[in-house]
């Protein structure tokens, strides 16, 4: 059932995309026909491949730094209110800082290599997951915590036992917005240097105007972002099952 | 009307279509004419492709690969007639010859056709592109070359990459692909869609452009002035030195073709296994003032 | 029980919502060892008592008789069953110690006591159950045996029975009654019989702000059975009370 | 005391910023020191102001089209469990979807002007809003939706008066990570073919390595992206006061 | 009244959750305009029957006796209040026409109706405040309220009074049986002095899975006042079905 329904909404998309390649009259080389693009997949599959698998590891190792990182900044600025009210304006500052600016930064300290990649993933990733699971903590229904204290609850066991589990829906809702993201995280580094990865491809086939092969990278990462969604999603809904 | 797609932001290369509106040429010859920068090289001929604009600025061995790749594109003027692009490295480094680049990491800006230009200047050295690694540095060549990322970049531009190093207190050192094996090539063209080349705005447009090129190397002086009066964030010493250095490569008869140099690059590229067996040059690079 | 229960002297300057002021300048003592029962109309602030003892609201003094402070030697028991939606019956049941880090031995402890407990409130097949599958009842049944899990020498219950039938009721009162002999307790009920049979001695609240009667102290060791003279007799002095008390509140 | 504390918290930042520089010995053309920026901050105010306001306009257009979009995609694939299955993976897919392949079908469709630059950050904006408001719609307690199906509400009226009310905090949650993410949408949108604005003045100084000037305008942008983010986050907190 | 109000049937094949079977193979009539109490231990499935006629449960079938669908006709209390934290008391009272896009004639009608019952359970001063400012029998009333306001033919309350103080739980007992005098009833409580007072007849649930005995009919029309000699004639009788039917639930 589940795999026709994905069958289907593949089918839909490309007759879209066809549709919108005859509506507009769009050119191939600026938005080519699925089957060219088809063409292409198959023609290079063992180029995507190849560099598929190296954006797939900076993607999951994006998603885990960086959540794990987000996690831990919100456990962090929900224990310190003071800590909140001084870093929050710093992480919102993050978020507005273009990647490219800080490119030759981050590739300064961790070079061209998978490092920076990631480095670039886990900022894009992190935010969404801290401010949802910041969000959520703030949000433990207060009798929960009234209990706790008359129960003599340190701080830190509250946070653990309380807060964290009434917060996990937040946070999850957090990663997946992180899940859907992180692909463009480890594009946009492989685009600000690399030698390798699906970024890296389509920025080569952009270059020697091969679109069509441009548009099968990215048919490719779509196909990694969705997978890596609905994987972590799964996941995700058996963690908050208590959930109605 | 005109919409002229520039490959890049507005820097001294433009600098007949700057001075052009600077010193109204263009209004003399009738035409209004916008410039707009796009922020990917690669982006303004499949505009022009489309028909979203008249005249995109563009690369000669860009262009090859553009029609290999069916852009119905057709380069009808010259802005550049000479190769910008070179490979350099640090004067004070290590890298004193191409041969010395073996195992070495090389820092490039994608524009497609580096390997082949890389390739075979290495060739002439008799190393091969196996011998070294090629690392995409996107917007920042000098950086890369600076801070010691890459030992060397391609790509970088003689009149600006190197004016940016010595800016820093470095020295560059470049290797020119036209000596070190590669055919010479226009490094910036004008290039229009194929079925558009009867417009007579596309002439003037040319007429222009010369009557600017002209105007520059007539007033050496003024014509600095009347260029970083176009916009503000054009006036520093970078853009100053650049200027120097670009003026004597501004193609002098835009409009003129060299079929013999567009037929060479193309078997090139060919050999070099970028593009298919190359079309007549007559099918993608015309001179509109002849015969018509 | 761990150590001896302290008497408890609450002292209330002034406490005001939006509303008005509900408390104002009210004194009022608990003795050690002793169930008290708080009665009075809906709204008087029978709830907002328990919490200022509890430390969950400012705006009161609330000191042990000896001396050492009531933090931590307190198990609260709210209106709310305040079950964990994410916690089994079971682990609900043990939340306290593991709350306060228990180590291994001390939550060996805590869980048999919770086994033995879940048993005696009824619920031994629902320790796996997650609470949104029980019934009302049930849910606070659970809280009910949380709260006794805690074993504390103070216990505050608000309405720990209201959601009970008439049988399981009487059973848990013996239960609560029996585990809590030697406690210190407020229990906050709307039930007069059950204030009877359980009280040492009976506040009623009312009026605004809300002023404190009583107490009235039955004879005899509670549990006292319902058919107890002692219970018959003052049950009519207490519901004259109460409705004096709901008087005085609706009027101001 | 807020005052204060933002001037304390900048002073912070640049103190730290300062001694990053002193520790890695960045040089200035990688990362500048602060009082370089200053100067060029205070040299070109003219330029620099003249493109924020462009870029503003972007933001705050991409914020209201993102939000009112997200709200009603949430909307509309809450109350429609198919729609739900069907469309949430082309959502995903279009957060993989990296900018520079789009830009050109951006402009074929919408021209060099502001929509093609608002459609990027609405594009960045609309997934987080999305998927958070969804979440908040997918979690109402299932008490107050039995109580008005007893009440013989229309699904519009359950969805208007329970659902969304209850999904509010979520919502506002979605908002506040949109708020962070919008000025990079802004700046990633004038990638695409761009003649003004902070995002072009970056790019462009980043080419001509006049890398002050840059951040200049990344200091700049950081203060909208605060400015912004603060704002919001006020009207938000009144918008659900009535939350604990 | 809109109409009169429908007998009601309802007929459950089996249900049952993971813990067992609930009910299985039932047949109950609670006649048209009456009120019938359902009576039981904890847990036996007396909110649950309340859901299966509300058409909140697959499970079971309810049908009007007038054959046309109940839907539309019910006012459903549940245990806890439901109240909507975002909405004003007063907001909260007038929920159901809102949500059914009542037209301004009609809010405005519901909205004096809302204001003369907010008095009548005695919350005229807590029209504007949010419902998390009120005490739990706060709460509970404006619930009450709530339900009385929607004027349904068919009335569905699970323990409506449960939070009550005496005083104020007589006189909403009062209150309710006199303005849902000839709607169909279905009262869930737990104390039986509360049933025999108000209901035309009496259920008690119990056993697993759970059978339904009686009904118990007290003469005279409801409310009966406490000291009514059907009353006291039936409260022994009751008691002990309902210990009965206790050790029944408790003994499967
Ligand atoms: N969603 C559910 N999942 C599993 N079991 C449930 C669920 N809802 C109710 N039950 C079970 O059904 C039984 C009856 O529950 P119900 O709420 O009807 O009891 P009740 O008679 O109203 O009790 P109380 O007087 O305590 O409110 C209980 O044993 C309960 O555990
Ligand atoms: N957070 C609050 N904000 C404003 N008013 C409050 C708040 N908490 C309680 N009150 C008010 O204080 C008064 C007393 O409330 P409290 O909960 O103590 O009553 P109670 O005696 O427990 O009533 P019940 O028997 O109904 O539970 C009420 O009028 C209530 O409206
Ligand atoms: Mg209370
Ligand atoms: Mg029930």
């Amino acid at each position: 059932m589940r795999l026709v329904r994905a069958l289907v909404t593949a089918a839909g998309l490309l007759a879209l995309w066809q549709l919108l390649v005859w509506a507009t009259e769009a050119p191939p080389y600026i938005l080519p026909a699925p089957g060219r693009v088809a063409a292409a997949f198959v023609a290079r599959i063992d180029l995507l491949l190849a560099n598929a698998w190296v954006t797939a590891l900076e993607i999951v190792l994006g998603i885990v730094i960086g959540t794990l990182l987000g996690i831990a900044s919100a456990l962090l600025l929900a224990s310190f209110a003071p800590l909140r009210r001084w870093l929050l304006p710093v992480l919102v500052m993050t978020q507005a800082l273009p990647v490219f600016a800080l490119a030759p930064i981050l590739v300064l300290w961790l070079g061209y290599g998978l490092a920076s990649k990631v480095a670039m993933a886990v900022l894009i990733i992190f935010f969404p997951v801290t401010a949802a699971f910041l969000d959520g903590l703030a949000r433990t229904s207060p009798g929960w915590l009234e209990l706790a204290r008359t129960m003599n609850a340190s701080p830190g066991a509250m946070l653990w036992h309380i807060r964290v589990p009434a917060a996990l829906p937040a946070l999850a809702s957090g990663i997946r917005v992180a899940a859907a993201v992180a692909p463009i995280g480890a594009v946009v580094g492989e685009w600000v240097g690399s030698s390798a990865g699906l970024g890296y491809l389509m920025l080569q086939a952009n270059g020697r105007m091969q679109v069509d092969l441009m548009f099968a990278a990215l048919l490719m990462l779509c196909a990694m972002a969705l997978l890596l969604y609905f994987a972590l999603d799964h996941g995700l809904r058996r963690m908050t099952r208590w959930q109605v | 009307k005109l919409t002229v797609l520039l490959d890049w932001f507005v820097n001294p290369d433009h600098g007949p279509l700057v001075i052009a509106k600077q010193q109204g040429f263009f209004e003399e010859e009738g035409l209004e004419v916008e410039l707009v920068a796009p922020a990917d090289p690669n982006d303004p001929p499949k505009l022009v492709a489309a028909g979203k604009a008249d005249i995109a600025i563009s690369y000669q061995p860009q262009l090859h690969l553009q029609v290999n790749e069916g852009l119905p594109l057709v380069r009808i003027g010259t802005l550049v007639a000479t190769p910008l692009n070179s490979l350099v490295t640090l004067r004070d480094g290590p890298i004193d010859s191409i041969k010395q680049l073996e195992g070495k990491k090389i820092g490039f800006s994608v524009a497609g056709f580096e390997d082949a230009l890389l390739g075979a200047m290495l060739e002439s050295k008799g190393l091969s592109l196996s011998d070294v690694e090629l690392v995409n540095v996107n917007f920042a060549l000098s950086p890369a070359l600076l801070s010691g990322q890459v030992d060397a970049v391609i790509g970088a531009f003689r009149n600006f990459e190197l004016n940016q190093l010595e800016l820093e207190g470095k020295k560059g050192k470049a290797f020119y692909p036209e000596e070190e094996g590669v055919p010479a090539y226009d490094e910036l063209i004008y290039v229009a869609h194929k079925d558009s080349l009867e417009r007579p705005e596309l002439r003037r447009f040319l007429a222009a452009v010369e009557r600017a090129t002209l105007w520059i190397l007539n007033h050496r002086g003024r014509s600095w002035d009347s260029f970083k009066g176009y916009a503000k964030e054009l006036d520093d010493k970078l853009n100053e030195m650049a200027w120097k250095d670009t003026l004597p490569r501004f193609a002098h008869s835009p409009a003129a073709l060299d079929t013999g140099r567009y037929a060479r690059v193309a078997s090139f590229l060919h050999e070099r296994g970028l593009i298919g067996a190359p079309p007549a040059v007559s099918t993608y690079a015309v001179d509109l003032n002849e015969q018509r | 029980m761990p150590e001896p229960a302290p008497a408890i002297h609450l002292r209330i300057d002034r406490l005001a919502w939006e509303e008005g002021i509900l408390f104002e300048d009210l004194d009022l003592s608990f003795p050690a060892g002793r169930w008290s029962c708080l009665l009075g109309p809906s709204g008087c602030g029978k709830t907002t008592l328990l919490r200022l003892v509890a430390g969950l609201l400012e705006g009161g003094e609330a000191r042990a008789s000896d001396g050492r402070p009531l933090d931590g030697r307190i198990a609260y028991m709210a209106q709310s069953d305040l079950l964990l939606p994410w916690l089994t019956v079971r682990e609900n049941l043990v939340l306290g110690p593991r709350l306060r880090g228990a180590g291994r031995a001390l939550m060996r402890d805590a869980r048999e006591r919770a086994a033995e407990l879940l048993a005696q409130v009824g619920l031994a097949a629902y320790a796996e159950a997650l609470p949104q599958t029980l019934s009302g009842g049930m849910r606070q049944r659970a809280a009910l045996a949380r709260t006794l899990v805690e074993d504390r020498p103070v216990v505050l219950m608000d309405e720990p029975f209201s959601a009970l039938d008439t049988v399981s009721r009487h059973r848990l009162q013996e239960l609560a009654a029996r585990l809590l002999a030697d406690r210190t307790v407020l229990l906050v009920t709307h039930n007069p019989l059950e204030a009877l049979r359980l009280g040492h001695q009976l506040f009623v609240l009312g009026g605004r702000p809300t002023r404190v009667q009583g107490p009235l102290v039955p004879e005899g060791a509670p549990p006292r059975p319902a058919g107890d003279p002692a219970v018959l007799r003052l049950q009519g002095a207490l519901l004259d009370q109460l409705v004096a008390s709901a008087a005085l509140t609706e009027a101001a």
